[in-house]
């Protein structure tokens, strides 16, 4: 236990990181409104993407970007460049399920003129 | 390791994440969300990922907040104020085991910023060392995303354009 | 030039896809003879996909030619093929249907929807050959996209299930993200071959097990597995009738098959104990989804939504099958998947027709069907043979081998929820075929709601015709299919 | 909602904005190789830059019309993507492998440095047309509800 909290406490990242996808998450699914379903689940999505981004980190390594290109390249010297891109890639799908849900939510306000759930399942009976 | 400015960035993030989900008036809470953004790219550039900054910076900050501002301007002059129920039980009852499966986790990770830790000394030290060598990129990240994981790329510009394809699927209801 | 064809096979849907707003542009009407087309192609390279990897052994591509664990690798083996081969004949047969039932509106919008329907099929493609975790996880929110997009298109009440499936699907997607985060920061690696080889030292780690859990969690929410299946029924029910049965056969399954390659490909399970336990919890998640799903079908009262949990419950026995952790439970639960992707299909093309012919839509409806319509109460029978696992038909092969598995396993209760979920399948087959044929209900008094339809256009006629041969061919031909996939998964020595 | 904005103010500092906007973002798409950057922040600011013009300027028809043609160019970028690595393809090397981009006279790093390239050109061109597409599609209230023009 003890070993536990130390762990956690050592890690402030980690903390914050394990704090946003629970609200997030927590808003997300349970939220009444639409609109704050979603900035729940983009907190959730960009709570995961940082804490893949802290695996990246490096002590005393520099930005993935080479500084000159003589004598050997020491890999210790930079951070770890695939996380980085890997996130990249996980940041544009997560903007374009963005876009999506909010084409679906105006959709739906179009159809039922509200954002709030349970109204609009009331209106589908 | 830690040092305070990183715990003020961390804040910073989490009371604006808060501030977007407590918050009523929803246009409010999309800025505020831009701003969470915002901070989290500078927590991102502070761990030196300097592009994913700038992507989360234009792209969550800038584009993300542009969808829903464009959503809200549609809505918001109808919307009702957000009504406090509560929350169903099995929601209530799943969260907090997997915040204990993530904190029961967190002993077996490798320390922060360990130079020795597998994700450092795997794979990842071919694209530093060859990528000059095999692109003529010094910018590892670029040599990542557009060649040695090019494909994963396509697919993610496949990603974008299904999600424009989609927009106007579900949105052109009544053809101009 | 062989070693190219799991990447041709990916690649005509997408650029089909990407090239048709184009095209629609200028020539409106092109939009489905296009996607038919590449839904054919498709067809054909599969099945020399087969037959080379058969002839050859499996193709490793290397896409950017980039070695495996630097670069992303596809690997096209026995059993990618043979999946390959069902979805691309799934997809020809759903779209032949899908053009002869109500669609969205103008022709622009039906361009649109031919789009989407390419870019899912690409997407499936890349779950079945991708051997790289992150690699899944892209194509997996392509098919989500597509999904949502596809269900959406219907409008009204299809719009809010939409939104309902795209959080939960994020919220899947965002999951299995975490796991292999997860996965990677104890391995350094995102390659499955490269993950095999450094997982099996690890698998005591806290870290490990958790992201194993997180990706489970993740991709049991896209596969509709019992707790996490609250998307699906509504989605499937309000999806357009020319799109549902396209839906409902591929994308869970895919999601499925993608746990099973991570099970006994990446974390190589049932070598040694600590991986036993966690089979153990994957067929008993499958039991209670296949007798649960099975439950909740009985009770239903409209058509299209009893098939749903019809597709919940069979999710369930698959998975009982792939928790087993021998060879023959394996290869049963795979040949099964294959077979309720065709009964799937089957039973919402039927629905469809129902609803967009006879204008069936709930239980009490069905006795319409009684007199004029032998096409489509000949193919009730034989899917729902099928589904309760008769024998001359597919499904009763598939459960046999996974009775099977779990009797050489001697996990008797896996046995038992196989029976359990057999005899309540029965019963709601039963409750569908006396409300048919069974005089007291309706019948004559009732006047059936639309004109009265004779029969079914030839061509729904020919779609349901293929379906009930391709699962009566799965049957018949179950013993040189399940040898392909043994001989595919004997890899694994299991 | 979107239609010329009647402000000379707003009207003049876009007409200088707009082109910087889009110099900034040529200059990000060509030196992602060099620096943070690359084709997805060229691509966003790009389209970035159209937006604001839209919403500045205005279509001249209603946008729903601009909103149909625009979709159309949504794959343009992904097609040249996808064709760069057709290229590959026909090379001889496997798909996306730039190596095998048929260029004389130049080595293998100088042909997949090329390769990034041109990639990063398809992916810039992909987000920007699909980013205005879809702030089109959103703000293209069909007739009879909201203000327009």
């Amino acid at each position: 236990m003890v070993e536990l909290l130390e762990a956690v406490i050592k890690r402030p990242n980690f903390v914050a990181f394990v704090a946003l996808f629970l609200w997030g998450l927590y808003i997300a699914i349970t939220h009444h409104n639409l609109v704050k379903k979603l900035i729940g689940l983009y907190i959730v999505q960009t709570s995961v993407i940082f804490f893949f981004v802290t695996f990246a980190a490096k002590q005393g390594a520099t930005v993935p970007i080479l500084l000159s290109n003589d004598g050997k390249i020491e890999a210790r010297a930079y951070t770890n460049p695939l996380p980085h891109a890997l996130t990249l890639t996980a940041i544009v799908v997560q903007v374009a399920t963005l876009g999506v849900s909010v084409a679906v939510v105006a959709g739906i306000y179009r159809n039922y003129d509200s954002l709030d759930e349970a109204e609009i399942l009331k209106k589908l009976e | 390791m830690t040092n305070w400015f990183e715990l003020v960035l961390l804040a910073l993030v989490l009371i604006t994440a808060g501030g977007a989900i407590l918050v009523k008036d929803l246009i409010s809470a999309a800025f505020i969300l831009g701003s969470y953004s915002f901070f989290l790219a500078l927590v991102w550039a502070w761990l030196g990922a300097v592009d994913l900054a700038f992507v989360e910076a234009l792209v969550g900050a800038g584009l993300a907040t542009v969808f829903f501002l464009l959503l809200l301007f549609q809505t918001a002059p109808k919307d009702k104020p957000i009504r406090r129920t509560r929350p169903p039980l099995a929601a209530l009852l799943s969260l907090p085991p997997l915040g204990l499966l993530l904190i029961y986790a967190a002993t077996d990770l490798p320390a922060f910023g360990d130079p020795s830790s597998p994700a450092s000394t795997h794979v990842s030290p071919v694209y530093i060392e060859n990528s000059m060598k095999d692109t003529l990129t010094p910018n590892f990240v670029t040599s990542i995303i557009m060649d040695y994981r090019g494909f994963d790329t396509l697919i993610e510009t496949a990603v974008i354009f299904t999600a424009g394809i989609v927009c106007a699927a579900v949105l052109w209801r009544k053809e101009a | 030039m062989m070693k190219h064809i799991p990447a041709v096979l990916f690649l005509i849907p997408l650029v089909a896809a990407i090239s048709m707003p184009m095209v629609v542009l200028r020539r409106p009407g092109w939009g489905r003879p296009m996607t038919l087309f590449a839904a054919c192609a498709m067809c054909v390279t599969a099945v020399a996909n087969l037959l080379v990897v058969l002839n050859s052994g499996e193709i490793r591509y290397l896409f950017g030619g980039w070695r495996a664990p630097v670069g992303i690798e596809w690997v096209a083996d026995g059993l990618a093929s043979v999946m390959m081969i069902a979805v691309s004949l799934l997809a020809t047969v759903c779209l032949v249907y899908g053009g002869s039932v109500k669609l969205p509106g103008s022709a622009r919008r039906l361009a649109l929807h031919y789009i989407l329907i390419l870019l899912l099929l690409s997407a499936l493609t890349g779950v079945v050959f991708a051997a790289d975790l992150f690699n899944v996880f892209v194509f997996l929110e392509v098919a989500t996209l597509c999904t949502s997009g596809l269900v959406a298109i219907a409008g009204g009440k299809a719009l809010v299930f939409a939104f309902r499936y795209l959080i939960l699907a994020s919220i899947g997607a965002t999951f299995y993200l975490l796991g292999v985060s997860f996965l990677y920061a104890a391995t350094g690696t995102l390659n499955m071959a490269d993950l095999a080889q450094r997982l099996p030292g690890l698998l005591g780690s806290k870290a490990v097990i958790v992201g194993l859990v997180f990706m489970f969690i993740g991709l049991a929410i896209k596969m509709a597995l019992m707790p996490l299946h609250g998307w699906l029924p509504d989605a499937y029910t309000y999806a357009l009738d020319a799109v549902s049965p396209l839906l409902s056969s591929l994308v869970t399954k895919v999601a499925l098959f993608a746990w099973i390659r991570i099970m006994y490909w990446v974390v190589g399970a049932g070598h040694d104990a600590e991986t036993a336990q966690a089979l153990r919890v994957c067929w008993m998640l499958g039991a209670l989804a296949a007798v649960g799903g099975a439950f909740l079908a009985l009770i239903q009262q409209d058509v299209k939504r009893m098939f749903a949990y019809g597709g919940v419950s069979h999710i369930g026995l698959i998975m009982i099958g792939a928790g087993l952790g021998n060879q023959t439970g394996l290869a049963g639960s795979m040949f099964y998947l294959i077979n309720d992707a065709v009964m799937q299909a089957t039973l919402f093309v039927l629905a469809g027709v129902a609803i967009s012919h006879y204008g069936v839509r709930t239980m009490g409806d069905l006795a319409v069907l009684r007199e004029r319509a032998p096409w489509m109460i000949g193919g009730l029978i034989i899917v729902g043979l099928s589904m309760i696992g008769i024998p001359p038909t597919g499904g009763f092969f598939g459960k046999w081998y996974i009775v099977l598995g779990a009797l050489q396993s001697g996990e008797y209760v896996a046995v038992g929820a196989v029976i359990v979920a057999t005899l309540l399948t029965m019963a709601y087959f039963m409750g569908l075929f006396v409300r048919i044929f069974a005089s007291h209900y309706g019948g004559g008094e009732q006047a059936s709601p639309v004109a009265p339809a004779a029969e079914m256009p030839l061509v729904l006629r020919v779609c349901v015709g293929i379906l009930c041969v391709g699962i009566l061919s799965l049957g018949l031909c179950s013993d040189r299919i399940v040898k392909v996939l043994l001989d595919a998964t004997s890899s694994l020595k299991l | 909602m979107i239609g010329a904005h009647d402000s000379v103010i707003v009207l003049t500092i876009s007409r200088m904005l707009i082109p910087l906007i889009q110099l900034y973002a040529i200059y990000i798409l060509f030196f992602g190789q060099y620096s943070p950057g690359g084709g997805f922040a060229a691509g966003v600011i790009f389209g970035a830059s159209l937006i604001l013009a839209i919403l500045v300027f205005g279509p001249e028809t209603h946008a729903g019309a601009v909103a149909t043609k625009v979709v159309a160019g949504d794959g343009l970028g992904l097609l040249v993507y996808a064709g760069v690595g057709g290229l590959c393809l026909i090379g001889g090397g496997e798909y996306l492998n730039y190596a095998a981009l048929e260029l004389p006279g130049l080595s293998e790093p100088a042909r997949r440095s090329l390769g990034i390239l041109l990639t990063q050109i398809g992916v810039g061109l992909d987000i920007a047309v699909t980013a205005v597409s879809i702030v089109l599609s959103l703000s293209f209230i069909p007739h009879g509800e909201g203000s327009h023009g």
